[in-house]
């Protein structure tokens, strides 16, 4: 039997990655202004690079660099030595997307405020029902 | 040569992308020329693909010459080597019809538009032929990122629209990669194939449940399935109509796709249609997806949001016919996703050339437009008759395997669902063609809308250029096509696209 | 993977992020996405994923920091949530 | 519709926090993560292609193909936001401001005025603008060499330590980015025009994927660095070693330039005449 400590030192990298998806997720809903909902959208894509990297981790080991033997002579690798460098890769290949998603919704509200003159998605939307009706 | 032709499908776009940009800085006329010519290699390239597949069955392709666990592999079988054929000929269709239309758009931006518009499909064809659950997120976001810039450059509420669309995106992107990770974290390995091998030695578990559920919710995101569609309308409405034509046929249909490859390829036909109770569920929000859509298709004023709403009710077709769960249901999703393809081609190729010429697309301003367009509105007509389900067309074959699917596993809703919906486009094609057809010219209400222009009040014909004309005459013959030689290809193609375990 | 370092760690980083969407002035809730940025190289240093913290600290924290700061420079501080 | 998403939303963390008890401990060597497929990279990479640090060698090579679409999508990118914010130059703005170099002096020329421009005696100035600071100026222009150095070590030495083509363009984009933000946009752009940035950033694409097509022209599969042996006059494994320096640099050219792009878009909302 494992005592509540153990769970909770178990598990709190993974309930860290709910609460983050959580507030990612409440700032995109209920926010209405959009930089704060682009924030919320940021917050939401590293939540899930944390729970990548929580799958990486293994107690134990070091980071995923093999060390030089003398002489640069390779000794043999124990795969239980180094941390599971697979998560690494492919979360180095999702915060680049996160920050190319970044750019082009940042372009975009700047298109908007351009077009409408303010960022607060209910003004606009008044904005738009006006020129719609008018 | 032929061995490589998985990766010559994905390469020569991105690399006509990056030629595009380092060209048109000098000079903008080569970017058609190089688009239309990779284009024109990745049809090639698919077409042999597909040939070889029939003849010697599933290609697989290593990326970097690495095994397939460690990595990354493409996999070719009947179903996505289908879809890459109708992929790259619609996307090149759209393309050689977009050249005018684009360069009014778009103006200085044209070579941007090209490279945009390249990045796209090879996005789109990437997620067709990978092997490999991780590199379908990478090409899923750049398929997603190049929509987002392209949707975004049209008028009015575009930007708008796009960022709902870039954050609905996201979420719908993030849900899949989430559950991704729970796979991975449950069974080490991101090949599609590697994960099917491992999982059924795990089952049950709750991790792969979820996993189940996050992917197919994040996809039904991206596909725009009823209570999630809210992004798509307004983004394909105000979408330039290049782009719209483009987007709106292969978006959906290919997300589609990802539900059946992420479904029969990653969690086996056993785990998802016997193991789970999510059969039923999934089927009736299909059916809920085509009454709605097709409901709010009617309330629509506008012939571009009109048709984006048909859409939403489409894809309610293909997923419902997917859950039907057997064999007549399936062949009928993966028919309707090639037909719905060339058909939402030809009435968005149609509907972009109209509004070309009127710069209105309020279904009210259509007046007299069978004898100003007689050529597009011919075209709108054979989609339309199409998405009715009209026997010579192409829509007519997919809906009746559907049918006859519904039929076969007792779901009479699902059948109704989809004569309703026949019965409501039966409605607003018949409306369009009253109004294109037999209302006269209005004869001064024309000049109160500022920009309707000379050709509402002139009474000669006025088509479109004949480089938008040829395409989209092309694109109507292929919805008639489609139909005739819908026997051929269900049984010479689809029928060994559905694994055998389906009856 | 000394865990009350890295219970420290992951509070920050939801502090941080609570406070980035919550804060009235968007420049101010830029340089707090900078901030959790920040705080999420550190706990990604600390669980031995050093090249993703490298990216993290490079991207998150710098990059995407200062496309925040333009993009609030150009468009408006102002912000009723 | 908003308070059904928030709804949604809780359901989703609920379902996330149940299932959470079925995972494996946070940690545990023995999870499957671990033991699949991880386990090939670390105790192979290093005989395969002689990178110590396994992240690049997984990252450029035994999954080179994810690399090339994540630069690609950086590349999409930039391109995305020149697309939609980028106006034309054509639009001349309201009203210019300009300094008298020798006085110090500030004058603001409306629209239509005649323009004292290659005089040499006026600069043209942003319209916020704040005297130049001296300390800025000269730490920046010091620091701006270091940080490039530094950004050109990053992507040279990411076979034995953290970093690579990727980080390493953040960083020589960020030194630019810096050098931008404490002179101004105009100057920025005399010494890196926007054209030369998106020429780069595609060019740099361009050396990934072309260095791709050279391998399956010379009759290996598409990406497989091992063809280039023929080319470099070395091993097989040396060449995969090689082959990952060639296209982490293309990442790192790419990179750099994405990113001083869409800095100049963003931070003059598209007009590139002043900047932040």
């Amino acid at each position: 039997m494992e005592s509540i400590g153990d769970l909770i030192i178990a598990k709190y990298n993974y309930w860290a990655v709910i609460t983050l998806l959580l507030i990612g997720l409440y700032a995109m809903i209920a926010k209405k202004n959009l930089v704060k909902k682009i924030i919320g959208m940021n917050i939401f894509q590293t939540a899930i690079i944390l729970f990548y990297v929580s799958i990486g981790s293994k107690k134990g080991a070091t980071i995923p660099i093999i060390l030089h033997g003398p002489a640069g002579s390779s000794h043999a690798v124990h795969a239980a030595d180094y941390i599971n460098p697979l998560p690494h890769v492919l979360m180095l290949t999702a915060i680049v997307v996160s920050v190319a998603t970044l750019g082009v919704a940042l372009a975009l509200a700047m298109k908007i405020y351009s077009q409408y003159g303010t960022l607060e998605e209910d003004e606009i939307l008044e904005k738009i029902m006006e020129s719609e009706t008018g | 040569m032929e061995e490589q032709f998985p990766a010559i499908i994905v390469a020569v776009p991105l690399f006509a992308a990056l030629l595009v940009t380092l060209v048109w800085w000098f000079d903008n006329r080569f970017c058609f020329p190089i688009a239309i010519l990779a284009g024109t290699v990745s049809l090639a390239a698919s077409a042999g693909l597909l040939l070889r597949v029939l003849s010697t069955g599933v290609v697989e392709y290593r990326m970097g010459g690495w095994p397939p666990p460690v990595g990354i592999v493409y996999r070719v079988d009947h179903l996505n080597g289908l879809f890459l054929v109708v992929i790259s000929a619609v996307s090149l269709l759209n393309l050689a019809g977009s050249r005018t239309i684009a360069k009014k758009e778009f103006g200085e931006k044209l070579g941007a538009f090209y490279a945009l518009y390249l990045l796209f499909i090879t996005g789109l064809l990437g997620i067709l032929i990978t092997g490999d659950a991780f590199n379908l997120y990478v090409l899923l976001e750049i398929a997603s990122l190049t929509g987002y810039a392209l949707i975004g450059m049209g008028r009015r509420r575009a930007p708008l629209s796009s960022l709902n669309y870039v954050f609905m995106g996201t979420i719908g992107a993030s849900l899949y990669l989430l559950g991704v990770g729970y796979l991975y974290l449950i069974t080490g390995t991101l090949n599609m194939a590697d994960i099917a091998r491992i999982l059924p030695a795990i089952l049950p578990s709750n991790v792969v449940l979820l996993a189940f559920i996050l992917c197919l919710s994040g996809l039904f995101v991206k596909m725009a399935l009823f209570p999630l569609h809210a992004w798509l309308p307004n983004a394909y409405t105000y979408a330039p109509s290049t782009v719209s034509s483009l987007v709106a046929p292969l978006t959906t249909k290919v997300m589609i796709y990802v539900m059946f490859r992420v479904t029969l390829s990653i969690f086996t036909v056993d785990f998802a249609f016997n193991s789970i109770a999510v059969r039923l569920p999934l089927l009736w929000l299909a059916i809920v997806a085509i009454v709605m859509g097709s409901l709010l298709a009617l309330a629509q004023k506008r012939l571009k949001k009109m048709l984006a709403f048909i859409i939403v009710a489409e894809v309610g077709y293909m997923v419902g016919g997917f859950w039907l769960g057997n064999r007549a249901g399936m062949n009928g999703a993966v028919l309707h996703i090639i037909n719905d393809a060339a058909m939402t081609l030809c009435v968005f190729m149609a509907a972009g050339a109209i509004v070309y010429k009127t710069e209105d697309d309020r279904l009210s301003s259509l007046q007299g437009m069978f004898r100003k367009m007689p050529v597009s509105m011919t075209a709108m007509v054979v989609g339309g008759l199409s998405l009715i389900g009209v026997p010579p067309t192409c829509g007519f074959f997919s809906k009746w395997y559907l049918i006859s699917g519904g039929i076969a596993a007792g779901q009479f809703a699902f059948v109704a669902a989809l004569i309703f919906s026949s019965l409501v486009n039966t409605v607003l094609f018949f409306r369009f063609f009253e109004i294109g057809y037999f209302e006269p010219f209005p004869p001064e209400k024309t000049r109160h809308h500022g920009h309707t222009g000379y050709l509402a009040q002139s009474k000669e014909m006025a088509e479109a250029p004949l480089d938008v004309l040829v395409p989209l005459i092309t694109a109507a013959v292929l919805v008639i096509l489609l139909g005739l030689f819908s026997g051929e290809i269900v049984t010479r193609v689809i029928q060994f696209a559905i694994p055998a375990v389906i009856g | 993977m000394i865990w009350p370092l890295d219970i420290i760690i992951v509070s920050m980083v939801i502090i941080c992020g609570i406070a980035a969407i919550s804060i009235k002035d968007l420049l101010g809730a830029a340089i707090l996405f900078g901030a959790y940025s920040f705080m999420m190289c550190l706990l990604w240093s600390v669980m031995g994923a050093v090249d993703v913290a490298f990216t993290e600290a490079s991207v998150g924290a710098g990059v995407s920091t200062v496309f925040f700061v333009a993009a609030v420079f150009r468009t408006s501080r102002r912000s009723k949530d | 519709m908003r308070t059904l998403g928030l709804i949604a939303a809780f359901c989703l963390g609920g379902l996330l926090f149940f299932i959470s008890f079925d995972f494996p401990s946070w940690g545990d060597a023995l999870s499957p993560a671990s033991r699949h497929v991880s386990p090939y990279y670390i105790e192979h990479s290093l005989e395969d292609t002689s990178v110590p640090n396994i992240v690049t060698a997984v990252l450029a090579d035994y999954r080179g193909f994810d690399t090339l679409f994540e630069t690609a999508v950086i590349f999409s990118a930039g391109l995305a936001c020149f697309f939609l914010v980028r106006v034309s130059e054509r639009q001349v703005p309201a009203a210019r401001f300009y300094r008298h170099l020798a006085t110090g002096i500030t004058f603001r020329i409306e629209k239509g005025g005649r323009l004292p421009e290659g005089t040499g005696e006026f600069e043209r100035i942003d319209s916020l603008w704040v005297p130049y600071d001296v300390i800025i100026g000269m730490t920046c222009r010091l620091v701006v060499p270091f940080i490039q150095l530094f950004a050109l070590y990053v992507i040279a030495h990411g076979h034995h330590s953290p970093g690579g083509g990727f980080q390493g363009g953040v960083i020589f984009g960020a030194a630019i980015i810096l050098f931008a933000i404490s002179t101004n946009l105009r100057r920025t752009l005399k010494r890196m025009s926007e054209r030369s940035s998106a020429l780069l950033s595609s060019l740099g694409v361009l050396i990934y994927a072309g260095t791709g097509l050279l391998c399956l022209f010379m009759g290996a599969g598409f990406l497989n660095y091992r063809a280039l042996a023929a080319i470099l006059g070395v091993d097989q494994v040396a060449a995969r070693s090689d082959g990952i320096l060639i296209v982490e640099s293309g990442v790192g050219i790419a990179v750099a330039a994405v990113m001083v792009w869409i800095y100049y878009n963003l931070s003059s909302a598209g007009k590139q005449d002043e900047g932040l």
